[in-house]
């Protein structure tokens, strides 16, 4: 059990109640997060929330790290929101109020972000918020939002991954049509809004279709597709979704041509047989980095020792291995901001260093993460090509 | 109306406890204790299972705000607005039910069904609800008092302090309620529907009313709710939602004025009071659920009750 | 065969037998005659296992059953026809005659049986494949009865067997318990329909309000007042 | 006459529950059903109350048609009916029952309006708890008025089914099988109340099997058969009519 | 178009049969023990991955696997019905409470042993059967003539054998057939544990065709409900009549509809059969 809930809710009330007991601790820094560890949009949240307690376990067993001449420890206090917004504002406000935690991730789920928004936004320069969710998008960068960063980079404008994935299609396969189909939910809504235009700006014509979030079978949807005859289907966008839609699509002979910004290559690698192509954004590949990146042999090891289970390659383990960094990168900022309170120095920081992990990781103007990723280019049969890609 | 002079440590609880997370947790328990009140009075008061409660919940915090949003008015008048769309759907769906004579099992399932399409209707009509994306309340509930003039419910004591009256009311009117003729005609029908009839109670006009007032009270928890976590989504419709009521009002004790405040009590705060891995809550929670139904058939507050009689009776 | 001694039962608070004792010889036909509600039926549900008595004991045999489930109470050789018929309404009567072998493990004498049900009940022979539900009280009785003895049964219990049938129909039926009689089978019969009981038992208990009024042979009871008094008379005592 | 039952015919598809029955009830008058186990009288009952529709026939209520009303409009009318089973909860009291019962009698409190007594009980409500007391003096419950329903006998739950039925100040009160399943004590007990109720104006229709209990205090007897009326009169005529004797103790009494 | 059409009518029959097996428990259930299974999506749940686990996993040959998961399931529901459902027969609400509860309590498990990581099984059987321009996977059309199999052989056994004699004469009238000597706390377990089995036989079959996740009984359990009323609680081959049609409603809806509204079309059929066939559409006059 690495979610840790320290001091029950009576403990923290007491501490509240009786002044000075709270603040007692000296030499440890807390960071809070708030993630979906189960329930059934967990995917992301659940992933995430297991590459953070690895970098603290290793940070606090190499025996912490120095700012200034104080050694500091970490203290993580990792939150189960359910996906639901209003265990997610309890739990902020736990985190802010009661602990004065002034790092939080997370969080991954739109919806989660968007209630606790107002609440955060009180706390703006008291505390830094680090969440993956693609709604922060629209907050971010906007005065008075300086407490939140996002922690993925964006699809669309120049340096965005997206509109990289679309050029290498093009380049690659120079596809007429493409059509989509998301999940009806926000991320899904949001992909479709975001990806319409950057096709059409390419020429390709565009046909968009949502399914219900916990469709199972999607030969219907697939075959009205298949009406529409495109070159390439681009399918979003967990890993739950994908591996039935490219099994159905290509045992139901709809479309055997896979384009994706979001998942594995696991559905992909499954079907190797039957495709023809498959093109997916990955952070990393994690098969081939392992022998060539120590740091990301490291952080497999770890994992499998953390955990004690196999290391997931073939699903999309992005979000462990890039909490996990985060840690790294955030300690990393305390230590050239020379503080590990002074929020707002510790952003600047932040925003305006590069940080070399498993990724390389720097910000855009709007508080926008940019890391460099690969392309993974699957064809019939299984051969991979990989293209690494730098913003 | 006795039970209402539990609420009183209510009141007073902000002089002792300052973490605004706890007052956060109570907050929340007020708003669906009042779902789970408006639950009781159809199912503990007329004997109707409903599932339909979630949906009016959504619908009340949706049409309070869409009225907002398109014809400018203040929360409460907004409130309105949802309170007539609500008895509207009540009355319709109600009609349908009642006058086809679905009862127990099958009125379950025919409310779920049409609560799903509700929901289903919040998540698609994206023009007016913007479907899945929900919508962000920013504004916020307006009160006159007397001396302070007008004022802006914005923090979480002024919070706690509108959710805590807004149950009280409730509560006493569910009280008021169930005591009055029509909550006695509303027994008779859960008696036995035969029996009331032969009593001289319009059971359709009955139940309809149950079904009626128990959607406006859960539209008004959601107009609330709504408008307090800022953001407004299709899943406040969710079958999910509908069974937490239902089970709130089983565990606190089903036919009780104050059982559905127990039952969110230990629903909704205990497990913020409790130490717990994140797999286990889940796990609690389900254990919770299953021991109070097998070893407290009449909930909390039931088996409490027939404790302090026999208690009575002993001395 | 069957005996029953000082058994009590409550519903609740309410006590509806109260100390009953009553014997069953092999191959008597004993008739338990008492108004409505005066614990007929609950005996029977007591004998049967389908209801628990609060003191007393059952013996089969000598074997105390009274402990034992309804399941367990048929295999040992008790079969109850209740009250209101009870066929499987839904079911042909050829699978209610089948049901009644239900626990019966010599399978391949089951059909001979069947026939031998049919031979008795012609009728229900011509309408094998009729549903149960879809026929008339009297049919349906004789469905019950026959249903009850595909069981082999050592004591065959009666509950009401004449309830809301056609004067006919009674005639037919006590014609039938007399035949089974001849034949030798143990019949425990409860009746509110005194005439008919005391004409086809050989010994009968008249029960009121929990307790057995009276006992004797059917010319006993025919010429004791009690029996006039459960319908007619004024008061039901329990002298 | 208060009541006119005119031809009543109630099948259920083949079954004829009710065959062709024609009788009529004065004021002030009881009258007794009686008949074997599944002779229709229960199903007679329901057809008067109207929680079954009658198939053809007429029901006449002080000259009105009612047969096939709702039970509730018959109720409001003034023609109340018990049940044989009373079912009760047993988390409230025997008081509370019968307030439960108190609609028809509160909707006939005139100057009161049903707001005001919602905000304030009131007046209105010292109307119906006397009302209610008594209902259950006059059903000798008057001492278990704070008993729960789950401390009853089944005399008393019986009682208190009647009880409650009297609460709507019925014109006509049809009972069903009050006597069935009674005590000695109990059905004294009974009789004395219904004689209480017929001092109190209330005409009666009982059904009940046991004709002796009927024959005490009927003023008019009717003998069901297979559904069918085959006597009717004084009690002591119909208890001697041959076709009577037959149905009770089948072919032949004392023969 | 037309192929198109027969396909995902083909397709919706495939999967209704799939929401069939579960329709099927329900009914059964509810019928012997007046209780409405809602934790029977659980143990189609545990059937799946139990199929996934021993057959990707501990490498088992699929047959057994799929055996293993049967009596898994089988074990856990006699375990369910001897904690938790002997305590609640023929209580509605309480035993959907309890369902509920169980829900929750299985799910947890299934989070703690196997995360929420999607798990994707080796394909069991590949490749397609191709018609003009309908294809169909192998894996579908073996997988749906396994259920309609399960399904129809309960229904013979029901009609038939011994044992389901006793079932449907505990349906029809529960005294009398504990006086025709029908063990009937024994049957009323059996049922349980009955249902329970099929529905991890379903959950195997799932495993084969789809992915996995903790939650993935829940949208069954639903379908589940809504096929059994449909069809009328009761009736044993109309769950499988009442599960394709609501699968072919799906399919064919979702083809010329917004496939986002596709849970509504069911839900538009089965309160329109409820209110005009209250019995459901196979289900006798009441």
């Amino acid at each position: 059990m690495k979610s840790l809930f320290r001091g029950s809710f009576a403990a923290a009330l007491l501490a509240a109640a009786v002044p000075g007991v709270a603040g007692a601790q000296t030499a440890t820094v807390k960071i809070g997060q708030i993630e979906a560890q189960t329930g059934p949009n967990a995917i992301y949240g659940y992933m995430s929330s297991q590459g953070v307690p690895i970098a603290v376990d290793e940070i606090n067993k190499a025996g912490g790290f120095k700012v200034g001449d104080t050694t500091y420890k970490l203290e993580l206090m990792a939150l189960d929101t359910r996906g639901d917004p209003k265990e997610a504002t309890i739990q902020l406000k736990k985190l802010l109020e009661q602990d004065k935690v002034k790092f939080v991730f997370g969080p991954f789920l739109s919806n989660v972000f968007v209630t606790v928004f107002p609440y955060a936004k009180q706390f703006n320069g008291k505390f830094l918020m680090m969440g993956g969710g693609t709604r922060i998008h629209e907050f971010v960068g906007q005065p008075g939002n300086e407490f939140v960063i996002r922690t993925w980079n964006w699809d669309a404008g120049p340096k965005g991954f997206g509109e990289k994935m679309v050029d290498y299609l093009v380049k690659t396969a120079n596809p007429k049509k493409v059509a989509m189909l998301f999940q009806n939910d926000s991320g899904g809504k949001i992909l479709g809004d975001i990806y319409e235009p950057i096709f059409k700006a390419r020429g390709i014509e565009t046909m968009t279709e949502y399914f219900e979030p916990g469709t199972k079978d999607f030969s219907p949807v697939l075959a009205k597709i298949a009406g529409f005859k495109p070159d390439y289907l681009f399918p979003g966008y967990s890993d739950a979704a994908l591996y039935d839609i490219v099994r159905q699509s290509v045992e139901g002979n709809y479309s055997k041509k896979f384009f994706l910004v979001r998942g594995s290559t696991g559905p992909g690698l499954k079907n190797k047989d039957g495709l023809e192509d498959y093109i997916v954004y990955v952070p990393k590949d994690f098969e081939e980095a392992e022998k060539k990146e120590p740091k990301v042999k490291h952080f497999i090891d770890a994992y499998k020792a953390f955990y004690k289970r196999d290391f997931p390659y073939d699903q999309a383990p992005l979000c462990s291995s890039s909490c996990y960094d985060h840690v790294y990168m955030l300690v990393e900022a305390m230590k050239k901001a020379g503080t590990v309170d002074d929020v707002e120095k510790i952003r600047k920081t932040l925003l305006s260093m590069t940080y070399q992990g498993m990724w390389k990781i720097s910000f855009d103007e709007r508080s926008e993460q940019i890391f460099n990723f690969d392309i993974v280019h699957l064809r019939k049969g299984g051969t991979k090509e990989v293209v690494h890609v730098e913003p | 109306m006795k039970a209402l002079w539990f609420l009183i440590p209510l009141y007073l609880l902000p002089l002792v406890v300052k973490s605004d997370t706890m007052l956060t947790v109570l907050i929340f328990t007020f708003l669906l204790s009042i779902l789970a009140v408006g639950f009781n009075i159809v199912f503990g008061g007329a004997g109707q299972l409903t599932m339909f409660h979630a949906a009016a919940f959504g619908i009340g915090s949706y049409a309070t705000f869409l009225s907002m949003l398109h014809f400018g008015l203040p929360f409460w008048l907004g409130y309105l607005v949802a309170v007539v769309v609500v008895v509207l759907v009540s009355i319709v769906i109600g009609w349908i039910c009642f006058k086809f004579r679905l009862k127990e099992f099958y009125f379950a399932v025919v409310t779920m069904a049409f609560a799903e399409l509700c929901r289903l209707i919040a998540l698609n009509w994206t023009s007016v609800t913007n479907g899945t994306l929900g919508m962000l309340v920013l504004e916020k509930p307006t009160l006159w008092l007397p001396r302070s003039g007008i004022v802006k419910i914005e923090q979480t004591a002024a919070w706690y302090f509108l959710t805590l009256v807004s149950l009280t009311v409730v509560l006493a009117f569910s009280a008021l309620l169930m005591r009055s003729w029509i909550g006695r005609n509303f027994s008779a029908i859960r008696l036995n529907e035969d029996l009331a009839q032969t009593l001289g109670i319009d059971t359709f006009r009955y139940k309809l009313l149950a079904f009626t007032i128990s959607n406006v009270i859960a539209s008004f928890a959601g107009a609330l709710y709504g408008f307090y976590t800022g953001f407004i989504e299709p899943s406040y419709l969710s079958v999910t939602q509908s069974l937490d009521a239902i089970a709130m009002v089983l565990l606190g004790g089903v036919s009780t004025i104050l059982g559905p405040v127990v039952g969110s009590m230990v629903l909704t705060s205990l497990p913020h009071l409790i130490e717990l891995p994140a797999e286990l809550r889940v796990a609690v929670y389900g254990m919770i659920l299953i021991l109070v139904i097998l070893l407290m058939p009449r909930g909390i507050v039931g088996l409490a009750a027939g404790l302090l009689k026999r208690r009575a009776h002993a001395s | 065969m069957l005996e029953l001694s000082a058994i009590s039962a409550h519903y609740g608070k309410n006590q509806v037998l109260r100390s009953i004792d009553l014997k069953v010889g092999a191959g008597e036909v004993v008739a338990l005659i008492g108004a409505n509600a005066a614990g007929k039926s609950t005996t029977m549900r007591l004998i049967a296992g389908l209801k628990r008595a609060t003191s007393g004991s059952i013996t089969l045999d000598g074997t105390e059953i009274g402990g034992l489930s309804t399941p367990k109470r048929v295999s040992l050789g008790i079969a109850l026809v209740p009250e209101g018929r009870q066929v499987f309404a839904q079911s042909t009567v050829l699978e209610n005659l089948t049901m009644g072998a239900y626990h019966r493990a010599d399978r391949n004498h089951i059909q001979p049986d069947i026939d031998a049900m049919f031979a008795m009940f012609p009728r229900l022979g011509e309408r094998r494949n009729q549903r149960a539900g879809s026929m008339s009280g009297g049919e349906q009785q004789m469905v019950a009865i026959a249903r009850g003895l595909m069981a082999k049964p050592k004591c065959l219990l009666l509950d009401e067997p004449t309830l809301g049938l056609a004067p006919v129909i009674v005639d037919e039926i006590s014609a039938t318990v007399m035949k089974l009689a001849r034949d030798g089978m143990t019949i425990l019969l409860a009746e509110q329909n005194a005439a008919m009981a005391l004409e086809v038992a050989s010994r009968a208990y008249v029960l009121a309000a929990g307790a057995i009024s009276a006992q004797g042979t059917p010319e006993q009871l025919k010429a004791s007042p009690v029996v006039a008094q459960l319908y007619f008379g004024a008061e039901t005592t329990d002298a | 006459m208060l009541l006119k039952v005119e031809n009543l015919t109630k099948r259920f598809g083949g079954l004829v529950a009710v065959s062709d029955v024609s009788f009529g009830i004065e004021r002030g008058e009881i009258i007794g059903i009686f008949g074997p186990n599944g002779s229709g009288k229960t199903t007679l009952l329901n057809l008067l109350a109207g929680l079954l529709p009658p198939s053809t026939g007429r029901v006449v209520w002080k000259g009105e048609n009612i047969a096939g009303a709702r039970p509730n409009v018959i109720a409001s009318r003034g023609v109340i009916k018990t049940f044989q089973n009373p079912q009760l909860f047993s988390e409230l009291s025997v008081f509370e029952h019968v307030m439960i019962a108190s609609f028809l009698a509160f909707t006939r409190i005139k100057d009161h309006s049903r707001l005001s007594s919602f905000l304030a009980p009131g007046k209105g409500e010292a109307v119906l708890r006397a009302r209610a007391e008594k209902a259950l003096t006059l059903c000798r419950l008057q001492g278990a008025s704070e008993k729960s329903a789950a401390e009853l006998s089944y005399g008393e739950e019986k009682m208190l089914g009647v009880a409650m039925a009297m609460m709507c100040e019925p014109e006509l009160l049809l009972l069903d099988e009050p006597a069935s399943g009674l005590g000695n004590d109990e059905i004294h007990n009974l009789e004395n109340v219904l004689r209480d109720l017929r001092a109190h104006g209330t005409t009666l229709c009982i059904i009940d099997h046991k004709v002796a209990f009927l024959a005490k205090f009927a003023d008019q007897a009717i003998a069901l058969q297979q559904g069918c009326k085959i006597a009717q009169g004084r009690p002591n005529d119909v208890l001697a009519d041959p076709a009577v004797v037959k149905a009770y103790l089948g072919r032949s009494h004392h023969a | 178009m037309t192929q198109v059409v027969v396909g995902q009518i083909l397709n919706g029959i495939i999967l209704g049969s799939l929401y069939g097996i579960i329709a099927l428990g329900v009914t059964m259930t509810f019928g012997i023990t007046g209780i409405v299974n809602f934790a029977l999506g659980q143990f189609m749940m545990i059937g799946a991955y139990a199929t996934w686990y021993f057959t990707d996993l501990a490498m088992f040959p699929f047959p057994v696997a799929v055996a293993l998961a049967v009596v898994i399931s089988a074990v856990a529901g006699l375990v369910a019905d001897q904690a938790l459902f002997r305590f609640t027969r023929n209580n509605l609400v309480n035993g959907l409470l309890v369902s509920i509860g169980l829900i929750s309590v299985t799910e947890s498990v299934a989070l703690l042993l196997f995360t929420t990581t999607p798990k994707n099984m080796d394909t069991v059987i590949a490749g397609s059967w191709t018609l003009g321009a309908i294809t169909l996977p192998r894996m579908k059309v073996v997988a749906f003539l396994m259920l309609a199999a399960v399904i129809g052989l309960t229904w013979l056994g029901l009609s038939r054998a011994w044992l389901g004699r006793a079932t449907r004469a505990y349906a029809q009238n529960p005294e009398a057939a504990m006086l025709m000597g029908v063990p009937t706390k024994l049957l009323q377990t059996g049922v349980v544990v009955y249902s329970c089995a099929i529905a991890g036989f379903g959950g195997a079959l799932y495993a084969c065709l789809f992915s996995l996740e903790p939650t993935l009984g829940g949208l069954f359990i639903l379908k589940g409900v809504e096929s059994a009323i449909l069809a009328g609680v009761g009736n044993l081959l109309g769950a499988l009549a009442g599960g394709v049609i609501l699968g072919v409603t799906e399919s064919v809806g979702s083809l010329y509809l917004p496939s986002a509204f596709r849970d509504a079309y069911g839900l538009v059929f089965l309160v329109a059969i409820l209110l005009f066939r209250p019995a459901g559409l196979f289900g006798g006059q009441k």
